[in-house]
């Protein structure tokens, strides 16, 4: 009785410190002691987890040691590993290394349903179910998170589509459902295994089936949705275990990843259903359009020209995370302030991929935050400004979304960059943006393209800029 | 299968669903977008604590099969722990005022300040 | 005592405490102080829900003291209901923006919206 | 079972719809929604409730009808009184209002308890120890709030205090804390009554001597206070009666209460063990100072200066709401504004004896909303405004708030009406405001006093100008 109430209290200790976590979490003064708090919450209840020892079933009492050998083990191997790689990947890879753990803790759960269901503990109909739609939801985490992260790493490059492709999902979805019904009854079949095994295998290939035609750019929000998914089947695991911290834990994290997933899609001017189903983010992927009147420049007359202009607004975009270039363009950032340049940073909320992306990129970088202006702060100053200096952004500086209501991105509010005296454009050729339209600021008389890599462009200023002394 | 003191019935275990539901809601519905990604890795390690869940089923573990399984959730879920905390604790990081020595503009970083509103 | 669908454990108890009382708690942070008096009469509305315990009690008494209590318990808390309800219906109908017909500062009056903050 | 799976599940839709009510209410917008949401709520667990008849325990069977009778008799008549009190008393008593609400749900909680511990139930100690913890809070919030009601509404004028009063209310907790206990072990006592009797009594004593001494002005935080106390009785007599809903319900507003307390308190400049302990809402609240410099003038006069002037700022405070002079208030703002007069209302935060209390006013004259500004908005404008009204307001135009250390007040931000050309201030006589301090803006040059009761002042102006005319 004493270790059950010791273990009980710790889950409701640790609950608690995870819910006020992610309430510190919602303004970056707090969020660094809200994740330290939650840290030290799940410490403490993995730990408490331990007084489990002293009461588990008598049948498993001559397992004990290789139990727990097994459990410290894992416990070791896996965050040793997730550590590691959580310390040493890279910012821009930051979205599919968050795809892979959260596809962990989906698989942990749908494990966790799996022994449930191995043993023949004799469950009654209603948790035999809860374990079951855990199960499906959890398998399907982990899966379709594996293969959100294969695309974001660039390991699957193109979306596997085929006709027929969404009956096929549903089909498999209904096949999955009545494999569900079944190991559910398992108990009035006399072959118990078989339904259940398939089972898993569907679910785990619905995942894989439901992730795979949509595109590589609209993973993020897919992301937040199997984070929201995971959630929902720790909670349901949670029932069945009797554990009212899992339950709490992930039914937050089921809401609140739901809504976080909603937001997500507002943002970028879509709907999840619209994410889920229509692919947009492929289509015309590759469509050119006009090139005749676009000029050119090479990056040391564009530097030069900013170098002696008096204000220059930089509007990154994802193009900048793709290139890696944060780190050089603070360095010609830095070059042109020490000339006397009055520089600012533009950013749009959905500029890069995942909210707040080129907040972060820029901050690595250790751009102070005095020089990042938001979009409504600064969209007043384009006009009275020498120079925008854009990088990689495209569909964020579209003059289109205000003007054609024919265009799949109107309505969508833009950094007003086109009203900037004059435009420099650093990206690689004539590629479009994630929305796959076409951008006419790049036709515009005052605008200047400046092609090429952004780091390589970028380097190339920096060397210009430096050879002109600090005259 | 766990604790006595912590089970409960159908009916209670929908009132804390509810309320955890709720509680996931109001907390997050005022994030400013810039936080969005930290905060989506950030729930993603609170999701971790399946952890103990797999952990408990397999101290209970009485077949190889059980044994199997249960390692691979106990190892996949301390990956989910571990790995959301170390991500979500380096992103956080970055937006310290204080890496840049640069405190500027501290009012803007309380955005969900209570304020006196007109009727 | 009363129906054992809802019956459960004092840890439950606790956490479900916990919940509700963390939930209380970030509802009301944010409310501008115009609002305060409506809110303490909503609130005081919703403890009204303690007429279901009397009338439970009621509906079980077996004596005359018990009736007599019971009885008492319903009144107070019936009166708690209707009159937390009517009382801060009449005020925040005085609230509302239509009744001036004059929608003046729209934007005023959602003192809550969620904004764009620089990190 | 199935009547108990209704009951419980009615009682989980009433608890969530209280909880979306509370926090519709955090916005003016949807507040009304969120009441109306939760009286749906409210509706349909109270309906569902009657669904336990089905279940009631076999000893109570041969008492089913007159209990019902009991039950509905009781629910009419408290719900007709209360919902007729509610409609007809004035704005201005609302308070004291709230305050009897509040203290019947104290009440009922308490009676509850009182019904558990007269059964001679087996109560294992633990529910048994809450139900006495529940008992007391509900005991002190019933009569403590009916003293605040009291002294709100005028029957009790003085704070009743002696002497060493805070070392009897404390010998009078340590009782009641002893008579708990003696309740609690009552089974272990041969006379059981007697202890239990005695502890209610001293509960509800303890609630009285708490509230007494505590200054009438004070009595908006304490009403608040109260209401979290009921909340929190309410959530501990919810555990013993297994009813989640209640616990809930409790609990949320035993916590948002709280909450709501302290910024009261806050938004007043004050801590709670101030209000609770020190007595200062009374101190000198009879203190005359200087009055030799004061200048006073008559209220046609001072209504024909305003009449003829640009710009009007009024600022309302607690002498408005204790002279029920908004009507008239506004029927003169009516006439300034035909006359092309601009005119304001200036409205700070803790204007009058309870928070939002001025909007509530002026929004039940009918003052359209763009008049009214608040204290951030408006106090740049005092200097360039031809005059200031002052209609019984007192500490939130005292500029020693600004400049004087020793003062009271010291740091509380006030409307800068001592800035304005001119100063017109409508109050009784030279009676000081809830903080007991002289106000210097009265001796300043540019004031000029108009003696009278608001109303009586107000309907005079009123006279004055409709006698100009509208040229
Ligand atoms: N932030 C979010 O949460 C989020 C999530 C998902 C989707 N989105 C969407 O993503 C878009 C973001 O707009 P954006 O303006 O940032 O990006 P964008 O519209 O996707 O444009 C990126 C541009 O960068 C260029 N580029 C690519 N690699 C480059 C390199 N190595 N060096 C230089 N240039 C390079 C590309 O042109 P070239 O090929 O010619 O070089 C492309 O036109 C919006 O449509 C938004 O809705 C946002
Ligand atoms: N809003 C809240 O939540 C709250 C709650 C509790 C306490 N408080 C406190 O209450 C104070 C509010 O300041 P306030 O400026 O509104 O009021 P105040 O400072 O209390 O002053 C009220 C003035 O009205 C005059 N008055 C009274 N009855 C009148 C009548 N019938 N006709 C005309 N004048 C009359 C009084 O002077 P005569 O006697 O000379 O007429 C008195 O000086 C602040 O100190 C605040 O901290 C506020």
């Amino acid at each position: 009785m004493f270790v059950e109430y010791c273990v009980g209290l710790s889950g409701l200790v640790a609950s608690g410190l995870f819910i006020y976590g992610l309430k510190a979490m919602s303004s970056p003064v707090t969020a660094v002691a809200g994740i330290v708090a939650a840290g030290y919450g799940m410490l403490f209840v993995v730990a408490a987890t331990f007084l489990n020892l002293f009461n588990i079933t008598p049948e498993a009492r001559p397992n004990l040691l290789v139990n727990v050998g097994l459990g410290v083990v894992a416990l070791l191997l896996g965050s040793l590993w997730a550590g590691w790689r959580g310390r040493t990947v890279q910012m821009t890879s930051m979205p599919q290394m968050v795809a892979i753990f959260n596809g962990m803790g989906g698989g942990s759960a749908a494990a966790l349903a799996a022994v449930e269901l191995l043993g023949n503990h004799d469950i009654p109909l209603l948790p035999l179910s809860v374990t079951v739609i855990g199960a499906l939801i959890g398998c399907i985490s982990l899966s379709g998170s594996l293969i959100a992260w294969a695309k974001l790493d660039g390991r699957i490059r193109k979306p596997f589509r085929f006709s027929g492709q969404r009956a096929f999902n549903a089909a498999l979805f209904a096949a999955t459902v009545v494999l569900a019904v079944l190991t559910v009854m398992r108990y009035a079949t006399p072959s118990a295994e078989l339904p259940r095994d398939l089972f898993f295998g569907a679910a785990l290939l619905l995942g894989v089936c439901m992730t795979l035609p949509i595109g590589g750019a609209d993973m993020p929000v897919l992301i937040s949705l199997y984070n929201a998914f995971t959630g929902l089947a720790v909670g349901l695991e949670g029932y069945i275990m009797n554990d009212p911290a899992l339950m709490i834990a992930g039914m937050v994290v089921g809401s609140s990843g739901t809504l976080l997933t909603a937001l997500m899609a507002k943002a970028m001017n879509r709907s999840l259903t619209n994410v889920l189903f229509s692919n947009f983010g492929e289509t015309g992927g590759s469509s050119k359009g006009p090139e005749g009147e676009m000029t050119a420049a090479d990056p040391a007359d564009a530097a030069t020209t900013m170098r002696y202009g008096a204000s220059v607004i930089i509007v990154p975009g994802y193009g900048l995370a793709v290139a890696q270039a944060q780190q050089k363009l603070y360095e010609f950032v830095k070059i042109l302030v020490a000339a006397g340049v009055d520089v600012k940073f533009a950013i749009h909320p959905v500029a890069g991929r995942m909210p707040g992306h080129m907040n972060v990129l820029l901050a690595e970088a250790g751009v102070p935050y005095d020089m990042i202006y938001d979009m409504e702060d600064i969209n007043d100053s384009f006009a009275t400004t020498d120079a925008a200096l854009i990088i990689g952004a495209n569909d964020v500086v579209n003059p289109e979304a205000l003007t054609d209501k024919a265009s799949p991105i109107y309505g969508m509010p833009i950094l007003n960059a086109y009203k900037a005296h004059q435009v420099f454009v650093i990206k690689r050729g004539s590629g479009t943006g994630y929305s796959g339209v076409e951008n006419p600021l790049f036709f515009q008389k005052n605008c200047t393209m400046v092609f090429g890599d952004a780091q390589a462009v970028l380097s190339k200023m920096v060397e210009a800029v430096k050879a002109l002394g600090s005259t | 299968m766990m604790a006595s003191v912590t089970s409960m019935t159908f009916v209670i275990a929908l009132y804390i669903f509810m309320l955890a539901a709720f509680t996931g809601y109001v907390v997050i519905s005022r994030v400013p977008s810039i936080l969005h990604t930290p905060l989506m890795s950030g729930s993603n390690f609170i999701h971790g604590i399946i952890v103990i869940g797999a952990l408990n089923a397999l101290f209970n573990a009485t077949s190889i099969a059980e044994q199997a399984i249960g390692f691979v959730g106990v190892f996949l879920g301390a990956g989910n722990v571990m790995g959301g905390y170390v991500v979500t604790d380096r992103m956080l990081a970055m937006f310290r005022p204080s890496q840049k020595a640069e405190p500027a503009r501290p009012e803007q970083e309380k955005p969900g300040q209570e304020k006196q509103g007109q009727p």
